[in-house]
């Protein structure tokens, strides 16, 4: 352990070694370990796209990819946020509840002051959401597990109270209205809330990797313990954490509610474990520290249109959550033999042997 | 919180540390006391035995998982399928007594496939290495989708007097599913405190590395934990459908966020290491008791579902203050 | 490696759901291009189909269309107001002539009959209706009269039972599910009118479990009900096995009565241990929806039972001890 | 077993040709050894000789990539630590493998808890018994049924051992056992070893302390970069050669200290108490100047540290930086007056192990990279800064956006230098800044810290490694129980007078 070389970065470096930093930097950045870390998803996600035809004729319409994008973008965009929380070895299993009180009090926005009102209150309700869960977290000190996932009773309630007497609806008068736009309009035969998920995982790709928060975040999720020695303060990019995930439902729930024009308690149930699903797929460690956005862009879009196909194919419901629940399991078990069995990092030294732990120092 | 029974042994005749273990389940005996109170005063109903008899069943029904539930979360992890096993033993149990078999012989395959949906989880969890909240959670989806698949979305309507009898017999007038909970409890009581496992399951959740150098088998014991909380499901899914008479894809929907709930409002820390059976049974009576008090006084679900997620995250809070070391505020569960 | 592999198993996954599914329902439709006439197809958007109820539906719609040698498309809406729009656009979008929908969420058929009046596409409502959407048409049953029917049969039974007690229990389904609301309301108004006091009215959430702990409070409440009406069948026949396990009987003691003449409740009914529920005829409502495409794609006038509301009424039966033989099987 | 080896010459234990890889490290490089049974043999090394990785082999938590051990004449081959346990092999780690949930006497007996047959209940009155018999042989009264976590850090270890004592093996491996004991404790540690010598069971002993090795080992290997340099008798050695061994060279030539000019006070502690430990301490640390914090482990260096770091909050006194009162209460108030930190805990609150060479190094000071208006991070200015601390560390790595996890600990170590220096320099926090590195890299550390120092930082060194903290600083603080006992300066400068002072609590240079 006190050999003082450094490790040869990847299988092609231990051929003649690259000689330039170029070269080298090349050599790492673009090994075969490092490559399928970032886009294996989407390669899968490709292959399943050029396989398509052969499953559904129907699949590759405009009209059918067009729907299968604006469908996803809701989950897109609150899985780009929840990638912020997972980097950082934390979650918030309380999205399903802001989504259903994020859209019913933006259906009362929307009825009290029209679409501004509506886009003002969706993100103000969502921070606050945020705000309650990052104040529990930091200021009671509550472990986020269990902070979110009270809340997510708590969220689902409210939405329930609020719609005592039925669920908050858009009337059909308003069909012409620029909220509906919101949802249902083609910007270049792109939907609009495709390109809404697009800007947002842009806005969070810049917060990860070009703020000194972002950096802070990842940081702190690679290692808490050293990240406090670092003058990290969890309590300040936790409670960043929570208001950036409220304000991406905010966001999302403008781009659901939009299409879809009712919402009670009961809307989306279940949503915080298929946005946490989609990140783990797209290969982001729950144990912080590591992943993509690219990753859980891809597995959004990838869980999208495995589900089309399913749905074309006129696959039994039953059905469709056994093999969505076998593709999630399959992922995660890849994942954990390969660090089970493989010091991380290098795809040469992942096959031939066991994984060891470093030694203490 | 832990009612390890050593330090009872010893420290029983210290009235100090009587006092302060009494203290320790106040949080819990606090509100009950209280609601119940309330309730007395607000209904003319709630002291009567027929109501006071409902909670206890009920609160006994999610307490047998909630106890296995409790070994689990000690030993540091979760299973989130639990509702899935519900409904697919229930669905697989009616399925058979439909078919003609006796409804004994249903039961245990019953029992057995909540063991193997267990099993699953335990192989997934310790074999594969996947995280176990991903891991059940991927059950969780999957036996629910087997489910559906299982009863084509048809109910398995059963009158069975054998399966009857698990939820609405009683024995010396005793309702059976308290006579299941009372023996679920005092077995889970001495497995906790007084066996070789109990002490391992606590020993992984405290420090699971140095569980491994003891040499303790931690990934036997590990399984061992997610096949009881499998049977647990499927003994739950058997009181389920011995209530309802039916088997059916849409029962458990849910029911893992009960069981997780009872076990962290009676003060089992998520991370682990220490394991309270008392406290998960006062932690089943008092939300059984808050949604039957909701109940008798005509209020919608909402405030039912409102009222037990502010009360987890109290729960939660007060735990949370009361460790107090700045360090642990690391701590994520 | 990690992706390779979940390539394979991706793929293999995908084979298993695939072959599990050959016998799908689905029939593959064809493309709107170049569609002879005559060459229907039909889209159809069921609420959910692991409920029996609705799978009697899509039987008795399908066959229906089979029957006019018009094709068939199916899509599950898997009680999801999100799977309902998308899917249901999906369908407009891959060329049907006609859209039947059975909607989780009627709220939500917005923009559904929107895209459809763009495309224009008939679009004909199974069973949950409103929104206060232009559809073409809605097949409904008399939920109003269902609650009115059970209202006055249980009148006539605790009467019957020689009870003294005015009292009932109405339990409701989710307080999402507004039209089935309004067999609690119909319900609540007529036995009220009869002079009889709902004592306790709870949402059951349309959950078998739910129902029961709630009936085995209200009965701790109230000792001495004479009758409860739930919304459903699943919280009817568990409200049953509630009274039953609480020591009464749930047709001389309680009088039980649900609603959809699930089988578990024609089973009840004939083992005496569900008093009545209110039969609809999904298969029916399912043909009397066909039926109205027909004459809209034909361009003729729809023949409604109310004009003004567009509705087409499918008539809700009592279904007691006496001709439960009728429903059985 | 077989009962017919000669257990007085025939060796219990045999190493050979043991190799243990971790990626790109060779922790382990073909050690013979040989364990004879009623025997204690030490074994010796620098941090990072490969000592706790050979102990791991044994106990089973580390498979080697090349070499066999035989017990008594059979391959030993365990491949969880239950097979160790199973052979008879009962191990001491350096980290406590506790429970701190559970009570002392289900620690002690974790694994092998007498039991009922008939119901499966504990004996937990047999464990107590148990207990109080082990801790009677210790000395020590620790009360079996209190919960580990409530224990001191040296209650704590004696449970480790009592543990390891319980299990009755035949060959027992202990890892720094006396890390955390105090003197009194180590005098019946090494009472119990000799006794369980002449019961003829096998001890092998690891520690830092020759003197502990000089007063209970039969024989001693000594490990120098995973491979072995010598098995001798200690009958037959001194603690020089021992040292020689051990270090390849002589120490004098090892650590060499410029001459500094010593400027005025930048950093000065008042009666600062902090944390557990921590009381009344005082000190000015001038700029230029190096002062060595020594003591034994655990003695309140960690707390001292961690104070003027702002990561411990100080229960009473103050602190003055430049003459200004300076109250950090997070890491974040310390790094933005420019104090530098390095913990000694390297592989869990040092490195972020799934961030780059760069990120890893940039991370104290993000606030300056950022330009512009949106004030983001500006690649050039990371990259500057990388180039800058980088070569000026002479860190080899291949290139900034090398994870830091594939680097070896001397690399990662001046990386980690690289970030405390990064905030500025003024105040350097430095802990262990040597620990498990090679002796090269050691040498170039401490070339830096001269460096450091000559252009005016103030740097507070605390080191376990005796001839370090004398050989880099020019004062030396000693601490004992959380007081300053001793105050070294030229003369006073002694490894004795620093043993002295940590071990019996005496004064020097401090008044009483």
């Amino acid at each position: 352990m006190t050999s003082d070389t450094a490790l040869p970065p990847a299988p092609g470096a231990q051929a003649p070694a690259p000689t330039t930093e170029t070269q080298r930097r090349w050599a790492r950045q673009h090994s075969i370990g490092t490559l399928w870390e970032t886009w294996g998803i989407t390669a899968v996600l490709v292959v399943l796209l050029a396989a398509s035809p052969l499953l559904s004729s129907d699949f590759l319409t405009v009209a059918n990819l067009q729907s299968v994008l604006r469908e996803s973008a809701y989950l897109g965009i609150v899985a780009a946020a929840m990638t912020l929380a997972v980097m950082n070895g934390t979650f918030d299993l309380s999205v399903g509840g802001q989504l259903a009180l994020v859209s019913v009090t933006t259906l009362m926005g929307y009825a009290a002051g029209g679409t501004g009102l509506a886009a003002l209150v969706a993100v103000l309700t969502g921070m606050v959401c945020g705000a309650v869960n990052g104040a529990l977290v930091t200021a009671m000190r509550v472990p986020p597990f269990v902070a979110t996932l009270g809340m997510l009773f708590v969220f689902r309630g409210v939405a329930y109270v609020l719609t005592q007497d039925g669920p908050k609806t858009l009337p059909y008068s308003e069909i012409g209205s620029p909220f509906v736009k919101i949802g249902g309009l083609n910007i270049a035969g792109i939907p609009l809330p495709f390109l809404i998920m697009l800007a947002c995982y842009g806005a969070v790709w810049v917060l990860l990797r070009r703020t000194a928060t972002g950096r802070r975040i990842v940081a702190f999720g690679s290692s808490p313990e050293a990240a406090r020695f670092c003058g990290i303060s969890v309590h300040r990019i936790r409670m960043l954490i929570f208001v950036v995930i409220g304000v991406s439902v905010g966001i999302a729930a403008l781009t659901y509610i939009s299409r879809v024009w009712t919402a009670d308690g009961s809307a989306q149930d279940g949503f915080e474990l298929r946005v946490i699903a989609a990140v783990v797929l797209g290969g982001t460690s729950l144990k912080g520290g590591k992943g993509t956005l690219i990753g859980t862009f891809s597995a959004v879009l990838l869980v999208g249109v495995l589900n089309d196909l399913l749905v074309s194919r006129g696959v039994d419901a039953s059905y469709q959550r056994v093999v969505l629940g076998c593709v999630l399991i399959t992922a995660l078990a890849i994942d954990g033999l390969r660090t089970r069995f493989a010091a991380p990092g290098s795809f040469a030294r992942m096959l031939p042997r066991r994984r060891r732990e470093a030694p203490a120092p | 919180m832990t009612t390890a029974a050593p330090e009872r042994a010893v420290r029983a005749a210290d009235p100090r540390a009587r006092l302060s273990r009494a203290i320790e389940n106040a949080p819990l005996a606090v509100p009950l006391v209280l609601i119940a109170v309330v309730l007395t005063v607000a209904t003319d109903r709630f002291l009567s035995v027929d109501n006071l008899t409902n909670v206890v069943v009920a609160a006994g029904i999610v307490a047998i998982p909630g106890l296995a539930m409790t070994l689990c979360i000690a030993m540091g992890e979760f299973d989130l399928s639990v509702g899935s096993t519900v409904s697919l033993t229930g669905a697989v149990t009616c399925t058979w007594i439909v078919g003609g078999h006796p409804a004994g012989l249903a039961m245990v395959v019953g029992l057995l496939v909540g063991a193997a949906v267990g099993l699953l989880n335990g192989l997934v969890v310790t074999k594969l290495g996947v995280t176990p909240f991903i891991a059940t959670l991927a059950t969780l989806v999957i036996v629910r989708g087997v489910s559906l698949a299982y009863t084509g979305g048809r109910d398995a309507i059963v009158s069975s007097s054998t399966l009857k009898f698990l939820a609405a017999g009683r024995v010396f007038g005793v309702p059976m599913p308290v006579v299941l909970t009372a023996v679920t409890a005092l077995a889970a009581w001495w497995v906790v405190n007084r066996t070789r496992f109990g002490r391992w399951v606590c020993a992984i959740g405290s420090n699971r590395e140095a569980a491994r150098m003891s040499g303790l088998p931690v990934d036997r014991i590990r399984t061992t934990v997610y096949v009881i909380v499998g049977v647990a499901g499927g003994i739950w899914g058997l009181l389920i459908s011995s209530q309802l008479q039916k088997g059916s894809g849409q029962l458990g929907l849910g029911f893992e966020l009960d069981a997780i709930t009872i076990v962290v409002i009676g003060g089992t820390s998520l991370l682990g290491g220490r394991a309270s059976v008392v406290g998960t049974l006062l932690g089943a009576v008092l939300i059984e008791t808050i949604r039957n008090g909701l109940n008798l006084l005509n209020t919608p679900p909402a405030y039912q579902r409102i009222s037990i997620g502010l009360l987890l995250v109290v729960a939660l809070t007060i735990q949370a203050l009361r460790r107090n070391a700045p360090a642990e505020a690391l701590d994520d569960v | 490696m990690r992706t390779t592999l979940s390539t394979l198993a991706l793929a293999g996954v995908l084979a298993l759901g695939l072959s599990a599914c050959s016998d799908s329902t689905t029939a593959e439709g064809g493309k709107p291009s170049g569609k002879a006439s005559g060459d229907v197809t039909v889209g159809f958007s069921v609420y959910d189909m692991q409920y029996e109820f609705f799978q009697k539906m899509e039987k008795g719609t399908r066959e229906a269309v089979e029957a006019k040698g018009w094709k068939f498309k199916l899509h599950d809406e898997k009680s999801d107001e999100n799977e309902m729009v998308t899917g249901a656009q999906a369908l407009l979008d891959q060329g049907v002539d006609v859209l039947i929908i059975s909607p989780f969420k009627p709220d939500a058929l917005g923009p559904i009959v929107a895209k459809a009046k763009q495309k224009k596409i008939p679009v004909i409502i199974d069973d949950i209706g409103g929104g206060g959407t232009p559809y073409d048409a809605i097949v409904i049953s008399d939920n109003a009269d269902g609650g009115k029917q059970a209202a006055d049969y249980m009148a006539q039974q605790v009467a019957a039972n020689g009870a003294k007690s005015k009292k009932v229990v109405s339990i409701t389904c989710e307080p999402s599910a507004v039209y089935a609301a309004r067999r609690n309301q119909a319900f609540d108004q007529q036995i009220k009118d009869k002079g009889f006091q709902v004592v306790t009215e709870l949402s059951g959430n349309s959950k078998a479990e739910e129902a029961y702990k709630i009936m085995k409070d209200a009965l701790a409440k109230d000792p001495d009900v004479a009758g409860v009406f739930a919304c459903n069948d699943p919280m009817g026949v568990a409200a049953a096995n509630a009274i039953k396990d609480a020591g009464k009987d749930p047709v001389k003691g309680i009088v039980t009565v649900g609603f959809n003449a699930d089988p578990e409740a024609i089973t009840a009914i004939g083992k005496g241990g569900l008093s009545a529920t209110i039969a609809q005829d999904p298969a029916g409502m399912g043909a009397k929806t066909v039926e109205l495409a027909a004459q809209a794609i034909n361009g003729g006038k729809l023949t409604y039972d109310d004009e003004s509301n567009r509705e087409v009424f499918q008539k809700v039966t009592l279904v007691t001890k006496d001709n439960v033989a009728q429903f059985a099987g | 077993m077989s009962p017919s080896v000669d257990t007085a010459q025939a060796p219990v234990l045999e190493v050979s040709g043991l190799t243990v890889e971790f990626p790109g490290v060779r922790a382990l490089d073909g050690v013979d050894l040989d364990i004879r049974a009623g025997e204690v043999h030490a074994l010796v090394g620098e941090n990072g000789a490969g000592k706790s990785t050979l102990l791991k082999v044994l106990g089973g938590v580390y498979t080697p990539s090349a070499g066999t051990v035989r017990l008594r004449g059979e391959v030993y081959a365990p491949r969880r630590p239950s097979d160790a346990h199973a052979h008879g092999i009962a191990v001491i780690y350096q980290e406590f493998t506790l429970f701190p949930d559970l009570t002392v006497a289900e620690n002690v007996y974790a694994g092998r808890e007498p039991h009922s047959r008939w119901s499966r209940g504990i004996r937990y009155g047999q464990m107590r018994a148990g207990c109080r018999e082990l801790f009677g042989i210790l000395g020590v009264n620790i009360d079996p049924d209190a919960r580990v976590a409530d224990l001191s850090v040296s209650e704590q270890q004696l449970v480790e051992i009592a543990k390891a004592l319980g299990a009755d093996g035949q060959v027992i491996v202990m890892d720094e056992p006396t890390a955390a004991l105090s003197k009194e404790e180590v005098e019946r540690l090494l009472d119990v070893v000799r006794r369980l010598r002449d019961e003829g069971r096998s001890v092998v002993y690891v520690s830092h302390r020759l003197e502990e090795v000089f007063a209970v080992a039969d024989r001693a290997t000594i490990l120098r970069d995973g491979r072995l340099v010598r098995t001798l008798a200690i009958a037959a050695t001194d603690e020089d050669k021992l040292v020689r061994l051990m270090v390849g060279r002589d120490i004098d030539s090892v650590f060499h200290r410029e001459a500094v000019a010593e400027g005025r006070v930048v950093l000065r502690l008042d009666s600062v108490s902090a944390g557990r430990h921590l009381r009344d301490v005082s000190l000015d640390v001038r700029a230029g100047e190096v002062v060595g914090i020594g003591g034994v482990a655990g003695a309140g260096q960690a707390e001292l540290t961690q104070a003027v770091f702002g990561a411990l909050p100080l229960r009473a006194g103050h602190m003055e930086l430049d003459g200004q009162r300076f109250a950090p209460s997070t890491p974040a108030d310390a790094l933005a007056a420019g104090v530098g930190f390095l913990h000694e805990d390297r592989k869990h609150a040092g490195i972020l192990p799934d961030l780059s060479v760069r990120q890893n190094l940039t991370v104290t000071v993000l606030d300056r990279l950022r330009h512009g208006f949106a004030r983001l991070l500006s690649r050039q200015a990371e990259e500057r800064t990388y180039t800058e601390y980088g070569s000026r560390l002479r860190v080899r790595a291949t290139g900034p956006e090398q994870l830091i996890s594939e680097l070896s600990g001397g690399n990662q170590q001046k990386v980690l230098l690289a970030r405390a220096l990064a905030p500025g320099g003024r105040v350097l926090v430095l802990n262990e800044p040597t620990r498990g590195v090679d002796i090269g890299a050691k040498a170039e550390i401490h070339a830096l810290i001269n460096e450091l120092t000559a252009a005016g930082a103030a740097v507070i060194m605390v080191s376990s490694d005796l001839p370090e903290l004398l050989g880099t600083s020019d004062r030396v603080v000693v601490l004992s129980r959380g007081r300053v006992v001793g105050v070294l300066e030229g003369q006073d400068r002694t490894e004795e007078n620093v043993v002295v002072c940590a071990t019996t609590g005496r004064r020097i240079g401090v008044a009483a």
